[in-house]
């Protein structure tokens, strides 16, 4: 053994020997280990909800496209004169990205449910549709828009019918920002919890900090023995209780994957790192709470 | 080594010491005496600035006590051996290992210590109970385990508070004979006690002091002990 | 004063003595209060969520009525054939309620939104539409049924594209179990925590319950102060949390009525009543788990 | 009163305590003496019903403590009142609530006994010191508490230990003199000490019986004390 790696060693048994000095066990080192498991596992929860309904805002939001149809009906010479002014009224309005008339083949695929895809279009005096994208900060005027299309296409009627599933879009990023919202509360609680744990411990072992006191122990000693044990059942029972969590999640049953509200909750792909960063982050949550917590005793017990 | 310098001290009521000035020197024996309740266990703990004088100033090694911070409170108790009358141990460590606590707690390296812990710990008779949790030690058992615990560090000051209240005679006498020796290598000692016995054997042995605490004065004893 | 009346408030006095000999306040106990506030927060918005989530079931069920449709295009001599025929094999069909031929009207208010009102349907070779419901049972054998139809009525084919919504309202009714799971994980970590707080209480009151001991208290009189205490800590705590939790959901922004997917969390009705129900649940958790908690450690402590 | 009945004690390791028998009859002045860790302390457990015999039986009133549930005991010690060597308290209560915890405990109506604790704590001498926390208080006072707090039930029996170690001694001729009237009132009284003082102090105003623990058995003493 090279004379640097003793001194490392005997650092580490200075150090073990600092952990002796807390009482080992005890129901408030429970406590902390299973308030942060709970919180945890309520938290990977709320997480699994968030991601979910991100996925599902996303998903509902790109159905959506923010688009718009209008629709105009007139006699067959007409059609034409009044495409091209409502086109031209489009170009000016506010709150619109693009515009363009389908072509009959994309109106067949449209109409296809209801008629069958053998309809003779030609045929019929079918109305030309225009299909329109807003622009994504969605200040479009509709009032105003069909205000001018009567005026320079009065058949022109403007269909925004999509629309009915924006409040969905809406629904579900409050539900992420609702998932969010719980996880910043779950840590907070937790913080709260481990701190109160912690200083309960503390005045359990007034005893300790006194006799360590007595004998010459500076603040750093004892604040060390004490931190350490606790951001490690943190540590402990965060890590458990993120397991748990995690296999609770993925053992419930998922929706067919072709399900349009939730694919179930479980976590795809990379945000499976998200529900791992639970435990380093309750540790640190529990080290910066006891740390403290602690100091704050020993200032205290002075 | 130690010097009050006209300190006094209150709980927050009245005075409870006042207008104390006397030195200790080093490698002095004081008894500290007194009916209970006068104030000798506060006394010492102004020693080693487990309180600070509310008047006056109390310094011990040459260091105002209210000057220092915790830390450096921390490092003096280091050099210094406290008895306290109610013994206070941590109670999930054996005996040894508590009677060890200090060597831990200085940073001192254990494995070169373990052979004096031994010693210590068979001095004050207590070999057979070494590795006993505190609280299954009687209440003799525990003071010495205490005087052994104020030893280890081989401080420069030992300050003992009623360290034969619960033992009997002879082991009394044993105890002192181990202070009396520690005194002759140099160390001071103040042992707080209202044992008039333990003082007139100890006066025969070494020259020694007898401070008496009487009206909230701290007073140079007479002949009578 | 009646002599009965004394004897009462003797009683009563006595009981404030025993409540006395626990200290009073103290991290264990805040940490109780606390750890029953932020459950029952917790709990509300569970409620909340489930509550809400049956809301949305129940509407999206009332919606889809489990309808499906089958379109019937041939010559216009063949449909009316092919009509009955299709009407004949419904009605052997187990799994289907309901089926109905669509007027030419109903057809015509479908076809608006493309067309415009004034669609000339009688100059059109339309298919016939026939709208059927399924039993709630929902066993309706999808593909047999196509097989069957192309059989009888070449012409028709079956568009069950109403069935998007299943999904979403079985996503709700599983929000909606999520929402009760996380009220009963809510509440059993809430005991688990009050217990071990109560433990955590007791082994730093285990010189109290020395002393108590010494002077001869038996276990009723030390167990009633203690359990006392933290049951009613745990009351106040769950109520304070349950307010807050209230406050919140209450504040949080609704989604405007007409919304389809969240109506806003906010309870409605008699659902008012439920989580007026956490806290006394809390209490009387609080107190099954104090009591079990005192009584075990009096024993280990004899 | 209490019977020891070849009762032995052993605290899991060999027997400390071996092959007791006698017995402690109503209004008789006993006192107990050993070295320190001889299990005086663990001899007055015995009879109080703290520790059960590892081997033979010892009855309080009459009552077999291995045969008593907790309950019973508990009862059994509203008419017992023990000194505890190591003083304990409610913190959190005054030295007046903490005398007046065995009537509350045992449902007496505190309004009738209030001159009684006042009594009581002005005769240990702690007047002042009745609105106090226990912490508050120096040694010699807690202990002086601590058998106020046995007297406030007026007890059949009092078993006290060490209950002058750290008090002067003047106040330990006062506390015996209350001890002493209560005996000649018919009270049972047990006193663990190695104070050879204090017994032969005691031995010249009451009759008293000297129980010496040694080499595992309790003697009665001889006329050396
Ligand atoms: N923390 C405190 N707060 C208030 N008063 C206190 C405190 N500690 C001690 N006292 C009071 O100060 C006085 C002196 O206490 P101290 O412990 O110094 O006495 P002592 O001389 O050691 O007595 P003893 O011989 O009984 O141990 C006592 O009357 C006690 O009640
Ligand atoms: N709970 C326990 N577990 C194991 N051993 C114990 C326990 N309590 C006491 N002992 C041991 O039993 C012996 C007798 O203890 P006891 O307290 O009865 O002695 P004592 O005569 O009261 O001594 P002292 O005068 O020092 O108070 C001691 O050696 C002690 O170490
Ligand atoms: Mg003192
Ligand atoms: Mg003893």
């Amino acid at each position: 053994m090279t004379p640097r790696l003793g001194l490392v060693l005997g650092a580490l048994r200075a150090d073990q020997q600092a952990d002796r000095v807390v009482p080992p066990s005890g129901f408030t080192a429970q406590l902390t280990s299973f308030t942060a498991g709970a919180m945890a596992f309520l938290a990977v929860f709320a997480l699994a909800l968030s991601l979910a309904s991100g996925r599902l805002a996303e998903r509902w939001e790109a159905t959506l496209k923010d688009t718009a149809t209008i629709r105009i009906s007139a006699s067959d010479d007409q059609i034409a004169v009044q495409t091209a002014a409502v086109l031209a009224v489009l170009e000016t309005t506010p709150g619109i990205a693009s515009a363009r008339a389908l072509s009959m083949d994309e109106q067949r695929a449209l109409l296809a449910p209801w008629f069958g895809p053998d309809l003779p279009l030609d045929a019929l005096p079918l109305p030309q549709l225009i299909e329109l994208t807003e622009t994504p900060l969605g200040d479009l005027d509709t009032e105003g828009l069909r205000l001018r299309l009567a005026a320079e296409a009065p058949g022109a009627v403007l269909d925004d019918h999509t629309r009915w599933r924006e409040p969905l879009v809406r629904a579900a990023d409050r539900l992420r920002l609702l998932g969010l919202a719980s996880i910043v509360l779950i840590l907070g609680a937790m913080a709260a919890m481990i701190t109160l744990a912690t200083q309960a411990a503390l005045a359990a072992n007034a005893q300790v900090i006194e006799v360590l006191r007595l004998v010459g122990a500076q603040d750093s000693y004892i604040a060390r023995a004490f931190v350490r044990r606790f951001s490690l059942r943190a540590l402990i029972g965060a890590a458990a209780g993120t397991s748990l969590g995690l296999l609770a999640v993925t053992l419930l049953p998922g929706v067919e994957p072709a399900g349009a509200f939730l694919t179930g909750l479980g976590f795809q792909g990379v945000t499976w790192l998200w529900p791992l960063m639970i435990p380093p982050l309750s540790a640190v949550v529990a080290f910066g709470a006891t740390r403290a917590a602690t100091l704050h005793a020993l200032g205290r017990l002075s | 080594m130690i010097t009050f310098n006209e300190a006094a001290y209150s709980y927050g009521g009245g005075e409870l010491l006042a207008d104390m000035s006397f030195r200790l020197l080093p490698g002095s024996f004081h008894f500290l005496t007194g009916p209970s309740g006068s104030g000798k266990t506060t006394l010492l703990k102004l020693c080693y600035g487990a309180l600070l004088p509310t008047a006056g100033s109390v310094a011990v090694f040459d260091n105002d006590t209210r000057l220092l911070d915790r830390d450096a409170i921390a490092k003096t108790r280091q050099r210094i051996g406290v008895v306290h009358q109610d013994c206070q141990f941590l109670d999930h460590l054996t005996l040894a290992e508590n009677v060890a606590l200090p060597l831990s707690v200085s940073g001192r390296n254990m494995a070169e210590e373990l052979a004096n812990v031994a010693d210590l710990v068979s001095w004050v008779g207590l070999s057979g109970q070494q590795f006993s949790r505190p609280p299954a030690l009687s209440g003799g058992e525990r003071q010495r385990a205490a005087l052994a615990r104020a030893l280890i560090l081989s401080p420069d000051v030992i300050l003992a508070d009623e360290p034969t209240g619960n033992v009997d005679w002879e082991m009394s006498l044993r105890l002192l004979r181990l202070l009396v020796e520690l005194n002759k290598m140099g160390k001071t000692i103040v042992i707080a006690t209202h044992d008039l016995n333990l003082i007139r054997t100890v006066k025969s042995q070494v020259p020694t002091r007898v401070l008496r605490i009487a009206k909230r004065r701290v007073q140079l004893a007479g002949a009578d002990l």
